[in-house]
C-alpha cells in the first residue's frame, strides 16, 4: 500500500493566486461593466460602437494588447494558460459572453497564428496590439453559408496568382469581423483535395475585394457583430498565407484549424457554465426576496429542486471543463475531455437558464427580468466551436476508433 | 370504440384555421412581433367566428366544444402563437361567459362586437401573494400576455374571478416571447370583480379550459419548429448527405414528431374529458398542459439546434418560436402550478397527508 | 362554422361492451393464473410446461384456438380486431407479459399464414387449433444470431432440391418454438438479393434436420421459452413455402415480414403500458398502505410526482398505441404512428418501472416486491419487434422522405 | 491550481484493484451471484488491503483518504459490485471505526482480522419509521445489502448507530440485484447500539463517506456496461456496418461516456472535500450520489439496449449490471434521500421555510 494520502495530494480543485487576482478583476470589470453594456446593447438590439469608451479603457488595462506570441517566456509558462483560459472564460461570460467576445485583441484570430505563422508574421500581425493609442481586433472565419459544422466543406476558393493568392467565397459569424484590421480566412485551393486542400490567410481591411456584407442578426449575444463577410476576386499578397507552402503539408493546414479548436472547447463551455451560473445565481436572489414576502407555498419545494440541479450541474460541467483544460496544460491529448465538456456544458447550461425562467415564474417571462437574456444567449455554446452533435461524434470516434460515424 | 376521426365537415373548420395561420398569421409573425396585432385583423378574426365558436348560440356562437376549439387553436399557434393569444380575447373569457348570467355576458359580447380588438388577459394569481378581502382583489401579477387588457380573469386561492381592465393599474412590459400579443404588469388595488365564483369544483373545471387552451397552443408551436427543421435537415448538406440523412439528427426528429403526438393526444383527451363534463377534467387538463410543456420545449429548443448557427439568427422563425414556447409555458403558474394541483389531487385521493397537518409541520421544522 | 360538437362526437376514447366483456375475462384469467404463474416461473427460473394444466384451461375456453383466417366473417369484422387487439394486450402485459407470449396458439406465426399463405397452407396449418384435446402453439423465427433488428441481414440459407426446399441456419428467440407444432421460419435463397430473397417456410415439428437447440437464458420473461434452432439441411416439402414463389414477386417476401410487424408494433406498445400500469398500481398501493402508518415525510411529494408522471406518460403512451390501431381498423396508413407508439411506450414503461421500485425504496430493492420483475420484463419491449432505434429510423424515413437513415 | 494526476505509486493502487477487478471479481461474477463470496476470497481481499486503508495506521491500515478508495472502489464495481459491496465490509464500518474510542475499534478490527468473512450492513433508516427509546432503536428495514450481518450501521433521524448483527433479527431476503453481497431483512426489537453519535453536524459528515463510496460504485458499473457495450457495438454489424457507426448508438455511447465522467468528477471532488474535512462534504456527496445514479441507471439501460436481444439474455453481464446499478442507487434511501438532504440544507442556508412552519401547516391544509 503506497504513502498516506497520496492520491489525494495528486487531485486538486483549488485556483491558484495568481488567477484568482485575475478573477477579481474580471469580476469588477464584469460588474461595473461588461454586464451593464450587455444589456444595453441587448435593449437596443444594436452591438456596441468599436469606439466606445470601454474598449479604450480595458485597453488601457492591457487587455487584448499583452502577451501575444510571448506566452512561452512567462514564469508560470504554458502549463497553466488553458486552465486560467477556463476559468477566466467563466467568470467573464458570467458578466456578459456577448461583451467577453467583443473585447478587442487577436481573438480567435490568435490560434491558428500562433500554431501556423512564420516568425515575421507573427511579428507583423500582433505588432498592430502593441498600439498604445487605440484598441484593435483581429479576427477568425472559417463557418461559410453552406459549411458549419462540417468545416471540411467550406468552398472559398484560393488560387495562386503571381505573388498573390485570389479568395473568391463568402464567410459568415466572423466575431468582430467588421472592426477588425485583420481576419484569418480558411480557404481550398481545390474542394476536391478536402481538408488537405485548406489554407489559412490573412486578409488585411481595406483588401480590394473584401467586404462586410452585414452584420448579422442574433437572437442573442447581440453587444459583438458577427459579420458576414463577402470575398469578390480578393487579391492577398503571397506573404499573407500563414506559415507558407510548407506548413500544409500532411494534412497539417486542417489540422492546424482543428488544434485551435481543441483549444477553444473547453472555453466554450465554461462559457455556458458562467452564463448557467448567472442564472442560478438570479434565480436563487429571486427565492431569497419573493418567498421571503409571501407564505412558502408547495412551490417552494418544488423550486429549491431546481435550484439544486442546477447547483449539481453547473459544478459537474466546471469540473469538465477543468480536466478538459489540465490536460491541455499538461500537453496531453485531450480530444474527449475537451468534446465531452462541450457536450454536457452548453445542454445543461440551457436546461438551467430555461429552469432560471420557471424559477422567477410570470416575472421570468418578461425581458426585464434579465434570465431570458441568458436564456437566448446560452444557445450559441451548443452551436459555436462544434454543436453537440459533432462532439458527439468526437467522441464516439475515440471510443470506437471508427473513422466514419 | 375509440376512434381519432374527422369527417370533411371537421376538415373544413381546420382547413379554415389552418389556411388563415398559412397565409396571415405565419407571414406577418416578424411585423406582429415589432408593432402587435393590427386592428384590421381582430376584425378579419370575428369575421371567421374562431373567437366565439365556444359561446352558446344564444350568445350568437357556434356553440362547439373545446376539442374542436383546441384543433383550431393547434392550427393557429402553428402560424403564430403571440398573434393567436391576442386574437383569441373573447374566448380566454369562456370560462366565466358560461357561466355568469347571461344577461352580464351578453354585454361583455356586445363590447367585442364593437370593438374586436378589445383585450384579454388571465392569469393564475395563486402563487402571487393575491389577497382578497370583503371581496375585493389585491396584489400584483409581474407580467400578463397582453398589452393593456380590457378583461382579466384571474385565478385566485379562493375561486375565478373577473375583473375590469379599468380597475386595475396595468403598465406595458416587455415579454421574452409571444411580443405579438404584448405584455403588462397588472397591479390591483382592491378591485371589485365583475364576476366570480368561490365554488371550488366550478373554478377547477372552467380553469382547466384555460390550460387545455394553453396546451394547443404547445402543441402548435411546438409542430411549427419541428416541421421548420425537417424540411431545413432534408435539404441542406453536412458531410456529404442531406442533415436529416445522419442518425443523430434524424432520431432527434423522430423524438420531436413523437412527442408532438403524445401531447395532442393529451390535449384531445382532456379537452374530450372537459366537453363531456367529466369530474377529472381537470386532472386531464393539467396533465396535457404538463406533457405539451415538454414538447414544446424540447422541439423548439432542438429546432434551432438543428439549424445550427442560422438556427441562431432572426432570419428564421425557430428562435422566435423558442422564446414563444418558454413564455407560454410560463404562463398560469406554468408546470409547477399544474404540478401542484396534480399533487393535491393525488393526494385527497389517497387521503394521507392532509389528515395529518401536525406530523407536517413536525417534520418541516426537522 | 360547421354543426355544434361534431368534432367531439368523430373523437371517443372509450372502449366498447364487447371488448369490455373481453376485457373482464382476461382480468379474471390475469388474476387467477396468469400474475402467479408468471410470478412462480420467474422465481424457478423455468418457462411453464407445455403440459401445465393452465394451457388445457384456457384451451378448454377458446383461447388460442378460434377464428383463425375467419376474422373476416365475423359482424363487427377486422373494423375492430386492431383496436381489440392493443387494449386486450395491455391488459395481458398487466397480469403477465410472459404467460400472455406463452398462451397456445398459432402467435406470430399467424400473421405470414394469414397474408401470405395459400387456401391449403391456412387450413393446413390453422386446422391443428381446432383440436379439442389438448392445446396447440405456433411459432415464428426471423431473428438470427447475427441478424436482429437489421431483419434483411438473415443469413437462414433456403435451397431448391427437386420437391424440397433445404434450410441450412440458426434462429433465436423464437417464442414457443419448442412446443410449436410448426415454426414459420424466414430464409433466403441468396443473401446477395436483400430482402428480395426471403423467403417463409412452414417447418413442422420433427422435420429432420431441424432441432431446438436451447432455450434461451433471459433476464425476464421467463414465462414463455424462447428458442435457439438449428436447421442442418432441414429439408422442407416444396408446399411448405408460404403462398408458393409467386407471392415474393416485387418484394413481396420481406414487406410480408414488415406488414405483420406494423400490426404487431402498437400491440408491443400497450404491452408495456400494461406491465407500467402495473407497477404503478403497485407503487400506488404501497404508498397507499406505507405512508398511512409513518408520518408523512418530504418523501411523500417527492414520490406523488412520481406516481403522477407515471399516470399521465402511460395514459399518453396508451393513446398512442390507440390511434395506431385505430387507423390499422380504418386500414389507414400506420407505419408512423406504430413505430410512434412502439418508440414511445417501452421507454417511459422502463422509467415507470424504476420509479416504482424507488417509491417503494429499500423494499424496492427485494424480489420479494415483485416490481423489480416488471423492471426486468419491460426491457424487451424496447428490443422485440425492432429497438427503439429501429422505429426511429422508420419514424425519420416517413418524415423526411430519405430512404437512408 | 487544479490538477487531476497519478503519480506512478497511485497508479499502482488503481491497477491492483483494476487486476483484481479484471481477473477475480469479473470472470466468477455469476458464480457470486448464485453462491455469494466464498470466505477465500474475503482473505484475498484483506490481504491486499483494500477494506483496511482508510483505518488510521494504529488500526493497523495504512490511513489512506476517501480519494484514493473511490478510485479503488471504481474498479472493483467495474468487476463486481456486488461482491465488491461484501468484501468491503469493515470499510463500510469506517465512518464508526473512525469515530468510536480506539479501544472498541480495535475490539471490531480484531474481529474482522480473525474472520475475514464477516459481514457488515448499512441503511438509511430515517424514512422507514426508526423509533429510538432510551436509547434503544426498534424498527424494520425491508432490504440490507448483506445475508447475514454482524454489524448494522444505521442512520437515524438523530444520529448515526452502530448496532451488532446478534442483536437484531435478520432474515434472508432474494435481493433484485448485487446478489452476490446478499440481502436480509432486519428488525430491531429496542437494540441497544455498541456506538452511536447524536452529533447531527457530525453525523452528517460521517454519512457522507457511504454516500461517496456508493457514487464511486455507481461510477464503477456505469463504466464496466460502457465498455462493455463499446466493445460489442464496435465488433458487430448492423445495416452493414458495425453498430458503432450509426450515429444513433454511437451518440448514445457519447453520452454515458460524458455522464460517466461528470460523476467520476463529482465522486472525486466529493471525496477531497470530505478528506479535507470541509464542512460543505455532505453537499458534495448528496450530489455525487445524484449524478452518479442518473449515469447508473442510464449507461446500464442502454448497455443493454445496444445489445439489442443479447442484452436481454444472461449470456452477457449487461443485464447483471443494470439489475445491479437499480439496486445500488436504492440503497441509503436511494435518490429521494440525498435530494431531501439537498433541499434542507438548501433551505437552511435560504432561511425561509423553517421560520414560518405555521404557512407551512396551512399551505398542507388547503
Amino acid at each position: 500500500m503506497p504513502d498516506r494520502n497520496r492520491l489525494t495530494a495528486m487531485v486538486h480543485f483549488e485556483i491558484d493566486p495568481e488567477t484568482t487576482r485575475l478573477l477579481e478583476m474580471v469580476r469588477w470589470l464584469g460588474r461595473e461593466y461588461m454586464r451593464p453594456l450587455g444589456i444595453e446593447a441587448d435593449r437596443k438590439h444594436q452591438p456596441i460602437p468599436a469606439d466606445h469608451p470601454f474598449y479604450k479603457q480595458v485597453w488601457d488595462l492591457g487587455i487584448g494588447r499583452r502577451g501575444w506570441g510571448e506566452e512561452q517566456g512567462s514564469s508560470e509558462g504554458p502549463h497553466r494558460a488553458a486552465r486560467r483560459g477556463v476559468v477566466l472564460a467563466e467568470e467573464m461570460a458570467y458578466w456578459d459572453r456577448g461583451v467577453a467576445v467583443s473585447l478587442p485583441g487577436p481573438g480567435l484570430g490568435a490560434p491558428p497564428i500562433l500554431l501556423l505563422g512564420t516568425p515575421e508574421q507573427k511579428q507583423r500581425f500582433f505588432s498592430v496590439f502593441n498600439d498604445p493609442e487605440r484598441p484593435h481586433w483581429g479576427a477568425f472565419a472559417m463557418t461559410e453559408p453552406g459549411a458549419g459544422s462540417d468545416v471540411a466543406a467550406i468552398r472559398t476558393r484560393a488560387r495562386r496568382e503571381g505573388d498573390y493568392w485570389v479568395l473568391t467565397g463568402e464567410k459568415m459569424f466572423c466575431s468582430n469581423g467588421a472592426r477588425a484590421d485583420w481576419v484569418v480566412v480558411w480557404a481550398t485551393i481545390d474542394p476536391a483535395l478536402g481538408r488537405e486542400g485548406h489554407r489559412a490567410f490573412v486578409v488585411e481591411r481595406g483588401t480590394p475585394g473584401f467586404r462586410v456584407e452585414r452584420i448579422e442578426d442574433k437572437m442573442g449575444l447581440v453587444a459583438y457583430e458577427s459579420a458576414a463577410l463577402v470575398f469578390e476576386d480578393c487579391r492577398v499578397p503571397a506573404a499573407n498565407l500563414l506559415g507558407g507552402e510548407e506548413a500544409y503539408r500532411e494534412r497539417a493546414g486542417f489540422k492546424g484549424a482543428m488544434q485551435s479548436f481543441n483549444a477553444t472547447r473547453p472555453m466554450v463551455a465554461a462559457m455556458a457554465i458562467g452564463i448557467a451560473r448567472a442564472a442560478l445565481d438570479r434565480a436563487t436572489e429571486f427565492v431569497r426576496t419573493a418567498y421571503r414576502q409571501m407564505a412558502p407555498t408547495a412551490r417552494y419545494r418544488r423550486i429549491l429542486d431546481k435550484l439544486l440541479w442546477m447547483e449539481r450541474k453547473i459544478a459537474c460541467g466546471r469540473w469538465l471543463c477543468w480536466r478538459a483544460a489540465y490536460l491541455a496544460d499538461m500537453q496531453q491529448p485531450n480530444i474527449t475531455e475537451a468534446s465531452m465538456a462541450k457536450a454536457y456544458c452548453p445542454q445543461i447550461a440551457q436546461e438551467a437558464t430555461s429552469l432560471a425562467m420557471e424559477v422567477l415564474s410570470d416575472l421570468g417571462a418578461t425581458k426585464d427580468a434579465l434570465v431570458e437574456k441568458w436564456f437566448r444567449d446560452v444557445k450559441a455554446m451548443d452551436i459555436v466551436e462544434g454543436t453537440g452533435q459533432i462532439q458527439r461524434r468526437i467522441i464516439a470516434r475515440q471510443l470506437t476508433g471508427l473513422a466514419e460515424v | 370504440m375509440f376512434q381519432f376521426s374527422f369527417d370533411p365537415e371537421d376538415q373544413l373548420v381546420q382547413e379554415t384555421a389552418s389556411a388563415f395561420a398559412r397565409e396571415i398569421l405565419r407571414p406577418a409573425s416578424r411585423t406582429h412581433e415589432r408593432n402587435g396585432v393590427p386592428v384590421e385583423l381582430f376584425r378579419q378574426y370575428q369575421e371567421l367566428g374562431f373567437a366565439s365558436m365556444e359561446l352558446s348560440p344564444s350568445l350568437e356562437g357556434s356553440g362547439q366544444g373545446l376539442l374542436a376549439k383546441v384543433v383550431v387553436l393547434e392550427e393557429l399557434a402553428w402560424g403564430d402563437p403571440g398573434a393567436t393569444l391576442a386574437l383569441e380575447n373573447l374566448s380566454w373569457l369562456q370560462p366565466a361567459l358560461a357561466t355568469m348570467p347571461e344577461q352580464q355576458a351578453r354585454a361583455i359580447v356586445a363590447e367585442f362586437q364593437a370593438q374586436p380588438h378589445t383585450r384579454v388577459a388571465f392569469a393564475d394569481g395563486r402563487d402571487l401573494g393575491m389577497e382578497i378581502q370583503a371581496g375585493r382583489v389585491s396584489g400584483h401579477l409581474p407580467f400578463v400576455p397582453a398589452h393593456r387588457p380590457a378583461w382579466l380573469l384571474l385565478r385566485t386561492a379562493t375561486g375565478l374571478l373577473l375583473v375590469k381592465g379599468e380597475d386595475v393599474e396595468t403598465e406595458p412590459v416587455p415579454g421574452a416571447g409571444v411580443e405579438a400579443a404584448g405584455g403588462a404588469k397588472v397591479t390591483l388595488h382592491g378591485a371589485h370583480p365583475y364576476w366570480g365564483t368561490a365554488d371550488s369544483t366550478e373554478t377547477e373545471r372552467l380553469w382547466s379550459r384555460t390550460r387545455i387552451a394553453l396546451a394547443a397552443l404547445f402543441v402548435g408551436v411546438a409542430r411549427a419548429a419541428h416541421e421548420y427543421a425537417v424540411e431545413y435537415t432534408r435539404t441542406r448538406n453536412v458531410f456529404g448527405r442531406p442533415i436529416a440523412q445522419h442518425q443523430g439528427p434524424a432520431f432527434l426528429l423522430a423524438d420531436m414528431r413523437t412527442a408532438i403526438e403524445a401531447a395532442r393526444l393529451a390535449t384531445w383527451y382532456a379537452a374530450k374529458a372537459y366537453d363531456s363534463g367529466a369530474s377529472d377534467a381537470p386532472r386531464w387538463a393539467a396533465h396535457a398542459f404538463l406533457e405539451g410543456t415538454e414538447c414544446a420545449l424540447a422541439c423548439t429548443r432542438d429546432a434551432v439546434q438543428l439549424l445550427g448557427g442560422h438556427g441562431f439568427l432572426r432570419d428564421h422563425l425557430v428562435e422566435k418560436w423558442m422564446r414563444d414556447a418558454r413564455v407560454l409555458t410560463l404562463l398560469c403558474g406554468g408546470r409547477d402550478s399544474a404540478s401542484e394541483d396534480l399533487l393535491r389531487w393525488k393526494d385527497g385521493e389517497l387521503q394521507l397527508v392532509s389528515a395529518n397537518p401536525e406530523a407536517e409541520r413536525k417534520e418541516a421544522q426537522t
